[in-house]
């Protein structure tokens, strides 16, 4: 209980600092805010009024105070260049974001995990035949060759540039094969024909809860390619990481004990070195959940993804601070919880750690 | 008693028979250099590509076929050559040659790297020994303040910075490393934290050391390993992070060389010319796959207790 | 001339060590023939032991009582004073591959050492060769010595600020059997050649009379007893010293008559029992608890002139 | 008592790191007899190949070069394929391992590890209730620990458990490296004790590695001592303690710390 009330409080502190941070780095954004906002071709007078508007001419510590006081109460500012609320603007676009971002992450655990215990498992030399016979010396060089693969591959996949895989991908298999659509989160044809009711704004939940099969259809064509681009990273870090983190495990005392009670070295692995492994895995998930959301800017960029990348850098080009703003204390937020959720994990998996 | 050495006579006591250690392998850095290289050949061959690219990168003025391309050269006749002869990687939009302008792009991109490097263990290594070493109050309002950095990720805070910042190498720098130094300054603290309950630390202060002495000679070297294969491993990380930036149009401004950005202004052209993309983006995939084997390599090499997860 | 009155440490909410009064006189010329001049601090994991010695050398604060120093406070010691002090007292760790810094060569550790005298001092290559090594280990990196040469220079680095008293936490337990035997023969050697006090802290009760003509046995961070050396271990007081004692592996064959036999159910079920928090903490695992033992927790009180005791019902003295 | 049987033989065991030239011997033992009920002592000091000995009688000497014979029953560790080798540990060979509270995995409650071992060879439901009750009975636990974790248990608690394990599955063979040096002193007697009991009580053959001897003195019915991977001396415990031929045996034996009474 300590502890819980501990982490909570460290996590307060975090973004309370996050938003002073944000705050600071939003008033140092070039250009006059009231001039963006209304435009080049507004009188002073104008300009006066949206400053009121805007809270602009108070003190900083006012202004901070402001800031705050609005985000509390979900008044997050006007978005300078779509003119609606950011906090509005954020939860469409945020969900967009999740599913690329979700299809990730169970793609880096269903996949990376996998990966990664094969690599562990060749390494420790699993399926040895012993003596060292020709067959014998063949068997090691293949497993060899087979963690190295493991091991290239997953190099590969966290050395690429998200955006070039992006830009390749969609080229070969949108654009040159069509087997895949070239962008969008799905055929804005049907909009007209079959139109989608916003729930989750998670579109393919909401086509799936309201029935909307054309829809469906279209957003899971459309969703294959961004998803794997996005996944590239996450699996690559988990299938390195779950094959270090096995590899240790199965060199502590107990997995020679599991193995002198005549486990095998594939059961000692699954059975007994996965779960003590798994306690660096999920803080390792928590980070790559919050980088892979980050890299969703630049796949939606090249995706033409209606998320928050795309809002994001859209409000870059235009130099809109708040919405900049609300961006950051979002990803900054997601990543304070997404911490505090895997601490909180860690502690049901391992009975070392107390709440 | 000022001169102790009558009572420190040698008492002769029985050599210390106990199993006498091998010898210190002697030989020349080269050779276990070579021993080194032969246990661990991916990591050996990653160290020589990037010894490549670094030379390439700073003899580019000399050995670049092109050498004007690098920068404001243009050649209205030339644009859009396929890969050959006369230009081996093809030429861009405006007839620069791409081989020029990548290995001016490697200038960018590893000078962007190293410093970012340089700064981010310069500033947050000194604070996280502190912070470990000294603990209590000091490391909590430390490493709250790196929380606060950390809760950005790297690259958007980046964004954000960039964004203030005017767009160019400098500011592309100064982001990065912002969203960087945190990571060091948490490692550092771990470490730290650690070293500080050896034994060594403590024979250190029962002999009087002072706290400074003890953090620079004794805390300080010994957390340097991990530091090391971090920063090895971090170089790929920096390289794509600051590629990422110029592809979002926030690094490094026209016309200087830089491979993210080159990748932004050609994928319109990725159909028809796939040239134009593909050289500087396998230039940065292969800059990091380098760095990160080699990292990989250095943390098994230094780390022995990772012997295994070779 | 090192004294501890009254000392409690915590971690935490976690009391570690509860009140213990320790004495440690300077060595005045060589201690009298057949006295060794040493304390030893003697329990088990969980004793307080090691904290006790940590707060000796000042690397802990006690959270009440004090530790002083030529009566005064080691904490509140002013510059010179504090020289003074950490060149008089000084520790031995238990494991020379931790208490050396692996990146320093033997050499530097020493010169690091050296360096701190306020006079010019011995060499490094007197003082290994003091401690019986070969000055061209100097040299050699810590992880290129073997364990006893390694607890050697951690000796030697001792030596170097030439200290009255040596704190020895477990001096030799971390070594093979054979070289045991020889780092305790450089100690004995070396308390009359180098003029040295130690305060011995060790589980094992058979290193002891070696060394040193006090014992203090602890036992959950309280002193249980304490007295001559000699006394103690022959005709213990405390049913845990007792145990302690009976517990010393003893050569013998399996034929002799008193072994082989199984273990009595209640003494197997003992030797890991819990410590008690109420009344006397070692009452869970003592073969002869009482009612009162439950309820009362038992003080140090005097048994004979020299020795101390702290049970409702000590042995009688033999 | 019954006839005494070999629950272990071993014959010219030779453990190498290495290939060719540059093979470096860890361990040598030209002859090894175990017998049901009785215990054999390997003693030695850090280096001397003793816990590799142990450990290529399992048949888990990863990585290294194994040469000779080394029969449980009718089955030659040294050549039986993998899957042969996972059936007999356990099952007829089992392993006490030196740090006690490591070696048992950290996330897994004792009464989980308990059923996953005797689950592994074939004792499911209400046989393996039984078994581990009687296990747990014979050394003296509380079945309550069952519901604990590692770190909740006590240093000799997990070395008791750890035997309970072997008691469980029944081995012939029992292999304790070090068994009780990670132990408080007054902890380590019981648990040589109990050792002690449950091989007379079970005939169980144990072998005992230790760097102390008068650690294994009391317990021992022949005694091996190593030094640097060779046997220095072999034979009786009564022989080896009463009149030792190497002159390093002596040195052992002197090293032994006595109050001195």
């Amino acid at each position: 209980m300590r502890f819980l009330t501990q982490r909570l409080a460290q996590s307060a502190l975090v973004i309370a600092g996050v938003v002073a941070l944000t705050f600071v780095i939003t008033r140092l954004v070039p250009g006059d805010p009231a001039v963006t906002y209304a435009g080049p071709r507004a009188t002073p007078a104008q300009l006066t009024a949206v400053r009121r508007q805007l809270g602009l001419g108070a003190s900083l510590p006012d202004q901070l105070w402001r800031y705050v006081t609005g985000l509390l109460r979900g008044d997050w500012g006007t978005s300078l260049h779509t003119r609606r609320g950011v906090l509005t603007d954020i939860s469409t676009a945020l969900p967009a974001s999740l599913e690329l971002v979700g299809c990730a992450m169970v793609l880096a655990v269903v996949v990376g995990v996998p990966l990664g215990l094969l690599g562990a498992h060749l390494r420790l030399g699993g399926g040895r035949s012993r003596g060292l016979g020709r067959w014998g010396r063949w068997g090691r060089w293949g497993r060899a060759a087979g963690d190295g693969s493991v091991r290239a591959t997953s190099m590969l996949a966290v050395s690429v540039p998200v955006f070039l895989l992006a830009l390749a991908v969609q080229n070969l298999f949108a654009a040159q094969l069509g087997w895949f659509p070239v962008a969008g989160e799905y055929t804005s044809k049907l909009n007209q024909t079959s139109p989608l009711e916003h729930l989750t704004h998670l579109t393919v939940v909401d086509a799936l809860l309201t029935g909307n099969w054309p829809v469906l259809d279209s957003a899971l064509a459309h969703l294959v390619l961004p998803a794997l681009v996005m996944a590239a990273y996450p699996v690559g870090v988990v299938a390195q990481m779950s094959r270090a983190a096995l590899l240790e495990e199965s060199a502590a005392p107990h997995a020679r004990l599991e193995r002198a009670y005549g486990f095998s070295r594939l059961q000692v692995l699954t059975r007994f070195s996965l779960r003590p492994a798994s306690g660096p895995l999920l803080a390792l998930l928590a980070l790559v959940f919050a980088f892979s959301l980050v890299n969703a800017f630049l796949v939606e960029e090249v995706f033409d993804w209606p998320g928050l990348g795309r809002y994001a850098s859209a409000a870059i080009t235009s130099s809109d601070a708040p919405a900049i703003a609300g961006v950051t204390v979002v990803v900054a937020l997601t990543y304070v919880v997404t911490n505090l959720l895997v601490d909180l994990t860690q502690a049901v998996i391992d009975p070392r750690v107390r709440l | 008693m000022t001169d102790v050495s009558p009572t420190l006579a040698p008492p002769a006591p029985a050599p210390d028979r106990s199993a006498p250690p091998t010898p210190a392998a002697r030989g020349g850095q080269a050779r276990r250099l070579l021993a080194l290289a032969r246990r661990d050949l991916p990591a050996t061959v990653g160290a020589v590509v990037l010894l490549a690219i670094v030379l390439a990168a700073v003899l580019a003025p000399w050995l670049a076929p092109y050498p004007g391309d690098g920068s404001h050269a243009t050649h209205p006749l030339d644009t859009l050559a396929g890969p050959g002869g006369r230009h081996w990687f093809g030429t861009d939009a405006v007839g620069r040659d791409l081989l020029t302008r990548v290995m001016y792009g490697a200038r960018t991109s590893l000078t962007v790297a190293a410093a970012v490097l340089t700064v981010s263990a310069l500033v947050g290594v000194p604070l996280g020994v502190i912070a470990g070493y000294t603990g209590g109050v000091v490391k909590d309002v430390i490493m709250r303040i790196t929380d606060v950095f950390l809760a950005f990720p790297a690259l958007l805070l980046s964004v954000a910075l960039a964004t203030v910042l005017h767009p160019g190498t400098g500011s592309a720098i100064i982001a990065i490393s912002v969203g960087w130094w945190p990571w060091y300054a948490r490692m550092a603290c771990v470490t730290a934290t650690g070293i500080r309950s050896r034994g060594f630390v403590d024979a250190a202060r029962c002999l009087g050391v002072s706290r400074i002495r003890i953090m620079a000679r004794h805390v300080l070297p010994n957390a340097l390993t991990p530091v090391l294969v971090q920063l090895s491993l971090d170089a790929g990380g920096v390289i794509l992070t600051s590629a990422a930036l110029s592809y979002l149009g926030l690094g490094p401004q026209e016309p200087t060389a830089e491979w993210g950005l080159m990748v932004q202004q050609g994928q319109d052209l990725f159909i028809t010319d796939w040239w134009v993309v593909a050289f500087p983006g396998l230039a940065i995939l292969l800059t990091a796959f380098c760095f990160n084997v080699l990292g990989e390599g250095l943390r098994s090499a230094l780390d022995p207790h990772r012997e295994l997860t070779r | 001339m090192l004294t501890a009155d009254n000392l409690t440490v915590a971690y935490g909410r976690k009391t570690v060590v509860h009140g213990v009064s320790l004495s440690l006189d300077a060595a005045t010329g060589a201690p009298a023939a057949g006295a060794q001049g040493g304390v030893a601090l003697i329990g088990e994991s969980g004793s307080g032991k090691t904290t006790i010695a940590r707060a000796l050398l000042g690397l802990v604060k006690p959270s009440s009582g004090t530790v002083r120093f030529a009566d005064q406070d080691i904490h509140r010691l002013r510059r010179t004073a504090r020289t003074d002090y950490r060149s008089r007292v000084q520790p031995v760790f238990q494991d020379g591959s931790e208490a050396l810094n692996p990146r320093m060569t033997v050499g530097t550790s020493l010169r690091e050492a050296l360096r701190l005298r306020s006079d010019a001092g011995p060499t490094v290559d007197a003082l290994l060769e003091a401690v019986g090594l070969d000055p061209q280990l100097a040299a050699r990196h810590p992880h290129q010595l073997s364990g006893g040469q390694r607890q050697r220079v951690v000796i030697a680095r001792a030596l170097a600020v030439d200290p009255e008293l040596l704190i020895l936490d477990e001096p030799t337990s971390a070594l093979d059997v054979t070289v045991q035997a020889r780092v305790l023969d450089l100690l004995e050697e070396l308390r009359t050649t180098a003029g040295l006090r130690y305060l011995l802290i060790t589980h094992n009760l058979a290193v002891v009379p070696r060394l040193c003509d006090t014992v203090h046995v602890l036992f959950a961070g309280r002193v249980v007893e304490s007295g001559p050396a000699t006394e103690v271990l022959t005709s213990p007081a405390h049913p845990y010293t007792a145990a302690l004692r009976d517990a010393i592996p003893r050569l013998g064959t399996p034929d002799a008559a008193d072994t082989r036999s199984s273990a009595p159910p209640a003494r197997l079920e003992r030797s890991d029992a819990q410590t008690a928090a109420t009344g006397c903490a070692f009452r869970l695992r003592c073969p002869a608890a009482l009612d009162r033992c439950t309820t009362e927790a038992p003080t140090l009180r005097p048994l004979t002139d020299h020795r101390e005791v702290a049970c409702h019902h000590p042995h009688g003295p033999a | 008592m019954t006839p005494p049987r070999s629950s272990l033989t071993v014959t010219d065991l030779k453990v190498r790191a290495g290939e060719g030239e540059d093979a470096r011997l860890l361990a040598s033992l030209p002859h090894l007899d175990v017998a049901a009920g009785t215990c054999v002592a390997i003693v030695g000091e850090s280096g001397s190949g003793k816990s590799t000995t142990l450990h290529a009688m399992l048949g888990l000497t990863d990585g290294l070069a194994v040469s000779g014979r080394i029969m449980v029953g009718d089955t030659d560790v040294v050549t039986a394929p993998e899957k042969a080798l996972t059936t007999l540990r356990g099952s007829r060979v089992a392993l006490v391992s030196q740090s006690p509270q490591s070696s048992l995995n950290p996330t897994m409650r004792l009464g989980t590890l308990m059923r996953r071992v005797l689950a592994r060879h074939g004792i499911r439901g209400a046989v393996a209730r039984q078994r581990a009750d009687d296990a747990l009975r014979d050394v003296m636990l509380d079945p309550e620990l069952l519901r604990r974790y590692p770190h909740q248990i006590s240093g000799g608690q997990a070395q008791r458990f750890a035997i309970a394990l072997a008691v469980a599955l029944r081995a012939d063979v029992v292999l304790a490296d070090e068994p009780t040096s990670a132990l408080d002193v007054t902890v380590q007697a019981a648990v040589l004790q109990l050792l002690d009991r449950l091989r007379a009580e079970h005939g169980i053959a144990l072998v005992l590695v230790s760097h102390d001897l008068a650690v294994v003195s009391r317990i021992a019915d022949h005694i091996v001592v190593m030094r640097h991977g060779h046997v220095v001396e072999s034979g009786p415990a009564a022989d080896v303690l009463g009149a030792p031929a190497a002159d390093y045996t002596r040195e052992l034996l002197a090293a032994v710390p006595t109050l001195g009474e």
